[in-house]
């Protein structure tokens, strides 16, 4: 057993209706995916203010993965599709200010894809990891 | 230099006062120098006579003053907008921030306003008197017995240089002629970061983020920013903070800045004007405009009252986040 | 400061398997604001929830957090079990720590931390959740249904029948809508005007339906439950409530070349006229462009020779302002225009006629009584080619046509096609197609009797070119089976014309805030799960209005709305979602951006007068949520920049306390 | 007296950085100039002073004062500071070192901020006459002379060479560890220095400001004036001058809280800010006309009315130079005092 094993904390934002009981889905399926992933959820995706995302990366997270209804399913119709840009934009920003891109993801998981969750998830903890710590939205106060 | 003058504007302003139409004027006075102007009210003709002034200096957005002074004047506003200004005052309109019936706005034509410090980079300190001489500025010092010439391109504003717009978007009346959109250069710097490997532009970043002392100013001189109370001034926000205390408060503060106005923004450069260690702030909101032009299309904010701004709108074929890179990528 | 009890619940093996409960009751134990933690078998099970109530009793708590399955499975549960406990039921929050923990971890050190941090989550949760309450709204036991087709009176009948009142709003002088235009119906040939018009004067005798027949709907506000609904009822020049139907006025009118709108504009009607024998309300209308007295003053035939006295040539628009719980939108659709389409040549040739002209065509009551004759010159055709997906599943063409499939034409021309081989053997029938699409009870059965029975020649290929030669079409098409050049020369060329919504669905959906998609049809609350809701609360849909349907379909739809609108009537009141935005008005700018992301309508914006600190007062305009209205998706809070816009039971400080005890 | 050559300059900085932090201007890309730390190849700046002020060293803008660990339910209390290390702060010129004697005012009675004192306690200050001021400086207002700075030594750089006095026992101690790259010479090249800059200083448009009209017992004479409101009219309330002032000394204290614990810490607030001082009850200035009445009444009346006399601005410039909106305390003096001013 490696004792030392970098173990990422990841904040996961999950719809009430698609992606949180996909991620039920996923439990009742018994499909794996890494403990490091804590899941939050929200009535709908568009819930998910970037002032959440940067406050988990402030508090140690070191990927933030944002899950909602896939477009044209969203179940108040539209908030998916206001995801989708504010993230986007908001991504895209903190690409550009030298923020590593894998750090922060939206994905689409249905309520039926309990597998799909569970997939993301290993890839998304995958990609963290390696990348290491998060260093460059870290706020070292917290680490004290 | 600027084509309409200081007494043009006078004129006018006394003609539109003796005539009833407006009440009072917003303008700007003249400071100790021949540089630091500060927008003030006028509210006669021997004030205007005395104080207001028109130059190269005048570099003021107007349009932020209105939301809060109009509530407080009787009558009519005359406002003086430049061309960048309308676009802001439509965006305050869209939002409905100030009423449209207290205030009488002239556009007047802009040929581009100078930066102090580009001209004391040239002259050096000591500035005893700037004078306005046909095409050029003469600058004298204390410390050079002739004055130096300078021509206006030489000093401009990088917002000016950068200049997207001549065209005045809003007004009740047009003061010269009337100017046109035009194309700029803008997005080079953003696209030069961009060309930048993330450890580059992370280092850029942090350079410049590093130097904010949380002043506010950039939000406080904002047009888009005139929320009632401003989440880093709200003790619940849990974004609430007086300084920057870390690196990650530089980040925050400036993200969430950007981020809110977003959209919103008009591009009008006063938060990197009055920035006061000189952080390429519109580096940041041009980011966003440049983003939402290529991924939602072209959109100017306040080009006209009530459009829709891309982050509160959508198509259903909008592209994903992860396609923001996976463009990027491809195209390199 | 909250005292809070937590609950960890072992569901048996399911959760204590992966993770030691004991060890994650005992860590909560010392988490702000816990004064009690204890773990237990089954939470869920009436002693579980029994331990609840007495733990609440005895250690005065004020919230409580439950360690166990996934919300979605127990969360009202334990809200109930705080009611019964004397707690708001909004003072419970749920760790999920089976569905996301012990089933998809095996380690139990691993599962026994990550539940004990999920633990911690929900604590700082609770640590900021208010009482909310639900707000409640009476309900207007009325319905409107806009829209007087098969789709608008099915709806009307359904819920009349089950005690409501309900009003019909309709444009046209009667209500029918396409239905009462067709001849035969698909799959089983039987009488549209058979199995319609008992149900039209259904409607009429029905004593709970009115119908505002010639009227628009103006002005529509308020919410589910309580919508103010203006009516526009406009002038038809003559007193409904006295005209008998008679038709003397009809038969003297001196205009005699109006086109007929009911037949396509294939025969004339008079100025005055009753659009068919059956028509409800069977009433006379005058038109007011063709009309002489109303244009000149010259005529009042009609006047003269009503008996009853029901012509009043200064009869004006009314407007009639009513209440409403529930709106069900049935506003159906027309064929498309037929202009961009030059290549069939449908506006050189008579003889070149839309799929609903020849539903006339075949009519009895139709401009031909029922002859198939060509409209150029009344000869019996001999060739008829049927051109289907005229302007349907049109990817290229987009900007002529439409990009979807308009789902009933394939069937109405293998009606066509069959009903012509049946009663002239002597026709040659061509159907040119893209596919042949029938699924549907007895769909394909029925066109595979049109091509064995009754021997229709069905040509997979698309028309190219119909020009008019003397009397003949020349049709040029391709057989993409053969792969050959066709040249057919046809009597007559009937057009399956791709249908839209009618044109008044859009400003409707916009008074409505209803939503729609990019080709005008409106959008349903969920398109598998609620298919017959708008996502605007209290606004259902019914027929083509939502998307092209037949005729069983469009009345299973009308029933199912109807039963939904039945379902809200029945309420005394409206229990709302407590979990709804609200403004902080000291906070709200009044920009409007949370409006414009708000799906349902939900926002609107009043002016208010604020005391200024310097004594001064100053008018703001600010977001005001209908919390009968709002679902709590969250979209506005995102949108508002000073953060005045927060969402019950989801708020920026309870999920920012979550993200911090995730991350500590 | 003792001079150098300005070619061994990087050997005085090293061996000053050698027992202690040195700190000097030094020019940044955006073509400011900032207190930077030295390390061997630090370029010395020729600006004539940095946008924000030398107080930081002192009063930081940001500074832990104490923190509490919290686990489980126990609290314990946790020794955060960290203001021990002797540094050196280079190239002061003369009014920001006259806003340390402000500051000291502030900080240094009963009782005693020992944050600040530490800090003052273990930095020394070498100071610099100026030679090129900019027509934003109105020291000699306040009486500071710029070719005559204070310090714990005094420094006078002229084409070649660079003169050091000290006026301290700190500055003593390190003027001698330089013994060995330093000449002892005489004043006369420092004096002719100083005759060039009084001419200068005599071509200032500031020059004629004055503070008459202002100074303890002002108060009741100042403070509805009519003029605040026209000079308020366009603040825009952003802390810009505050926070570039070398003599403001506002500061917030604030609980940041981790996650695992609490920071307590203090920053420099504005009384520009519209939380400025807020209680439980509320605010004290409710309007920014009050506000900004606060910071210039308080720089010119408040203060040498409890201090002596001493006004709390040194004529530094900054904020003529960065606020936004060009509104600043000259225009203030000149507006309020009258003809008292000129």
């Amino acid at each position: 057993m490696q004792v030392n094993e970098y173990k990422p904390l990841i904040v996961a934002f999950c719809c009430n209706w698609c992606s949180y009981a996909g991620a039920d889905l996923a439990g009742n399926n018994r499909l794996n995916y890494p403990a490091e992933v804590k899941i939050i959820r929200v009535p709908c995706s568009c819930r998910v203010n970037p002032m959440f995302i940067l406050r988990a990366f402030q508090r140690g997270a070191d990927g933030v993965i944002i899950c909602g209804c896939h477009p044209g399913d969203c179940h108040y119709t539209s908030g998916n599709y206001y995801t989708r840009r504010r993230m986007a934009a908001l991504f895209s920003m903190l690409d550009y200010l030298g923020i590593e891109k894998e750090r922060t993801r939206v994905e689409w998981v249905s309520a039926a894809e309990g597998a799909k969750f569970a997939a993301t998830m290993n890839d998304f903890v995958e990609k963290v990891v390696a990348l290491g710590e998060n260093k460059r939205l870290e706020d070292l106060r917290c680490k004290k | 230099m600027q084509k309409i003058t200081r007494e043009q504007l006078i004129d006018k302003a006394v003609a539109l006062l003796a005539d009833g139409t407006v009440s009072c004027v917003l303008g700007w006075s003249k400071g100790e120098f021949d540089y630091d102007v500060t927008p003030a009210m006028f509210n006669n003709e021997e004030e205007l006579k005395a104080n207001f002034v028109f130059n190269d200096f005048c570099g003021v957005n107007f349009s932020k003053y209105l939301v809060a002074k109009t509530q407080k004047c009787e009558g009519k506003i005359l406002v003086f907008l430049k061309p960048c200004d309308t676009y802001s005052f439509n965006q305050l309109l869209t939002e409905h921030r100030f009423d449209r019936e207290k205030v009488y706005a002239v556009g007047i034509p802009c040929e581009g306003m100078a930066d102090i410090a580009k001209v004391k980079e040239i002259c050096g300190d000591g500035i005893s008197s700037i004078a306005f001489e046909g095409e050029k500025m003469a600058v004298t010092t204390l410390y050079e017995d002739a004055p130096v010439m300078l021509a206006a391109n030489d000093v401009l504003a990088e917002r000016c240089i950068n200049c997207k717009s001549k065209k005045c978007v809003a007004f009740d009346e047009l003061m010269g002629d009337e100017g046109n959109v035009i194309d700029s250069n803008r997005f080079d710097e953003v696209e030069k970061l961009e060309a930048m490997t993330p450890d580059e532009r992370f280092a850029f970043w942090q350079n410049e983020l590093s130097r904010c002392i949380r002043c506010n100013a950039c939000r406080d001189a904002c047009p888009a920013c005139t929320c009632e109370k401003c989440v880093f001034d709200n003790p619940n926000s849990g974004v609430e903070n007086k300084s920057p205390a870390n690196s990650f408060e530089e980040k925050m503060f400036h993200i969430i800045r950007a981020f809110h106005v977003a959209g919103r923004c008009t591009d009008c450069g006063e938060c990197s004007r009055v920035c006061p260690q000189n952080i390429p702030l519109h580096l940041l909101n041009r980011k966003f405009i440049k983003d939402m032009n290529e991924f939602y299309g072209e959109y100017q904010a306040g080009a006209e009252v009530g459009s829709r701004a891309p982050l509160v709108n959508y198509t259903t074929e909008d592209l994903e986040p992860g396609e923001v890179f996976d463009r990027r990528d491809t195209d390199a | 400061m909250q005292r809070v009890g937590v609950f960890v619940c072992w569901c048996g093996s399911n959760i204590a398997g992966t993770v030691d409960v004991e060890a994650v009751s005992e860590a909560l134990k010392s988490e702000p604001g816990v004064v009690f933690s204890t773990n237990y078998q089954y939470m869920c099970s009436q002693a579980g929830q029994d331990m609840i109530i007495d733990a609440v009793k005895e250690h005065n708590l004020t919230g409580i957090v439950v360690c166990s399955c996934s919300p979605r499975m127990h969360e009202a549960t334990f809200r109930k079990t705080a009611a019964a406990a004397g707690l708001n039921p909004y003072m419970v929050e749920i760790a999920n720590i089976r569905e996301q923990c012990s089933w998809v971890h095996k380690d139990m050190l691993t599962g026994t931390e990550k539940a004990i941090i999920l633990g911690k989550a929900a604590v700082a949760k609770v640590n900021l959740n208010t009482p909310l309450t639900p707000g409640e709204s009476p309900v207007t036991k009325r319905a409107l249904v806009i829209g007087g087709g098969i789709a608008g009176i099915q709806t009307a009948l359904d819920i009349a029948d089950a005690g409501f009142p309900v009003d019909i709003v309709e444009k046209k002088p009667t209500i029918g809508g396409k239905m009462a235009q067709l001849d035969k119906t698909f799959p089983t040939l039987d009488c549209a005007a058979c199995i319609l018009t008992p149900k039209m004067v259904d409607v009429a005798q029905n004593d709970k339906i009115r119908i505002f027949s010639y009227s628009e709907v103006s002005e529509i506000k308020g919410f589910v439950g309580n919508f103010d609904v203006t009516i526009k009822k406009n002038a038809r020049f003559v007193n409904e409530d006295i005209c008998t139907g008679c038709g003397a006025c009809v038969d003297k009118c001196p205009m005699k070349k109006i086109p007929n709108e009911f037949n396509l504009g294939m025969d004339n009607r008079k100025a005055i006229y009753i659009p068919f024998a059956q028509a409800v309300p069977k009433v006379a209308t005058i038109d007011p462009n063709a009309c002489n007295m109303l244009k000149n003053g010259k005529c009042g035939l009609c006047a003269k020779v009503c008996t009853a006295g029901a012509i009043d040539y200064t009869q004006k628009d009314e407007f009639i302002e009513e209440k409403y719980g529930a709106i069900v939108v049935a506003t159906g659709f027309n064929p498309i225009s037929m202009d961009k389409f030059d290549e069939f040549a449908y506006n050189q040739s008579k003889d070149v006629i839309t799929s609903l002209e020849f539903e006339r065509l075949t009519n009895a009551a139709g401009p031909t009584a029922g002859k198939l004759l060509r409209p150029s010159d009344g000869k019996h055709p001999h060739t008829i080619v049927f051109v289907q997906c005229v302007g349907s599943r049109c990817d290229a063409c987009a900007e002529k046509g439409k990009e979807y499939c308009s789902k009933i034409c394939c069937m109405y021309t293998a009606k066509h096609a069959m009903l012509t081989r049946d009663k002239y053997p002597d026709t040659e029938v061509y159907v040119f197609y893209i596919d042949v699409r029938t699924p549907g009870k007895n769909f394909d059965e029925f066109y595979r009797r049109a091509v064995e029975e009754y021997g229709v020649k069905y040509i997979k290929g698309m028309v190219g070119k119909v020009t008019p030669e003397g009397d003949v079409l020349k049709v040029q098409a391709s057989d993409l089976i053969a792969n050959k050049q066709l040249r057919i020369d046809a009597d007559l060329v009937v057009l399956a014309a791709a249908i839209e919504p009618d044109k008044s669905a859009r400003p409707l959906a916009t008074m409505l805030t209803a939503s729609m998609d990019t080709n005008d049809f409106f959008t349903e609350a969920h398109p598998k799960l609620r298919p017959v809701e708008s996502p605007t609360a209290g606004v259902f849909l019914s027929g083509t209005c939502q998307g092209p349907k037949d005729i069983p379909e469009t009345v299973s739809q009308a029933g199912a709305a109807s039963s939904k609108v039945i379902g809200l009537l029945a309420k005394d009141k409206l229990t709302g979602n407590p979990c709804v935005a609200s403004s902080n008005e000291l906070m709200c700018n009044g920009c409007s951006s949370c409006e414009k992301v708000c799906p349902y309508g939900a926002i609107t914006y009043s002016d208010k007068e604020f005391r200024m600190p310097d004594r001064t007062t100053k008018v703001r305009r600010i977001a005001v949520v209908n919390p009968a209205v709002c679902q709590g998706c969250g979209a506005c809070t995102v949108a508002c920049p000073s953060g005045a816009m927060d969402l019950n039971g989801f708020a920026n400080s309870q999920i920012m306390a979550e993200v911090d005890a995730i991350c500590k | 007296m003792r001079k150098c050559s300005l070619d061994k300059i990087n050997l005085v900085f090293a061996e000053i950085a050698k027992n202690a932090a040195l700190y000097l201007p030094v020019d940044q890309n955006d073509g400011s100039a900032a207190y930077k730390k030295w390390e061997e190849g630090t370029v010395w700046s020729n600006a004539l002073n940095t946008v924000r002020s030398p107080k930081d060293f002192f009063f930081p803008q940001t500074e832990d004062l104490m923190a509490f660990k919290v686990e489980g339910k126990n609290i314990e209390v946790m020794d955060t500071r960290s203001e021990s290390e002797d540094f050196v702060v280079f190239g002061v010129r003369a009014c920001d070192v006259k806003s340390f004697d402000i500051l000291d005012r502030v900080f240094l009675t009963e009782p005693v901020d020992s944050f600040y004192g530490s800090r003052r306690q273990h930095g020394i200050i070498i100071s610099l006459a100026c030679t090129r001021p900019s027509e934003t400086c109105f020291c000699k207002t306040f009486g500071i002379d710029p070719s005559e700075p204070a310090g714990d030594i005094s420094a006078w750089k002229t084409e070649t060479e660079i003169f050091f006095l000290a006026n301290t026992e700190k500055g003593e101690e390190l003027l001698n560890k330089l013994s060995a790259l330093t000449e002892e010479c005489d004043d006369s090249a420092v004096n002719a220095q100083k005759e060039k800059i009084t001419a200068i200083m005599d071509k200032l448009p500031l020059k004629e400001l004055k503070t008459d009209a202002f100074g303890g017992g002002k108060t009741n004479e100042l403070f509805d004036a009519p003029e605040w409101a026209e000079l308020s009219q366009s603040c825009l309330g952003c802390g810009t001058c505050t926070f570039v002032c070398p003599t403001c000394q506002c500061y917030d204290i604030k609980d940041f809280n981790t996650g695992n614990g609490v920071i307590r810490y203090r920053c420099w607030d504005s009384c520009m800010y519209s939380d400025f001082t807020k209680m439980a009850h509320g605010n004290n200035r409710l309007t920014q006309k009050e506000r900004f009445r606060q910071r210039f009444m308080h720089k010119l009346v408040y203060f040498p009315e409890n201090n002596d006399g001493e006004f709390s601005c040194v004529g530094c410039g900054r904020c003529l130079a960065k606020c936004p909106i060009s509104m600043n305390i000259v225009k203030v003096m000149k507006k309020i005092g009258g003809n008292k001013s000129e």
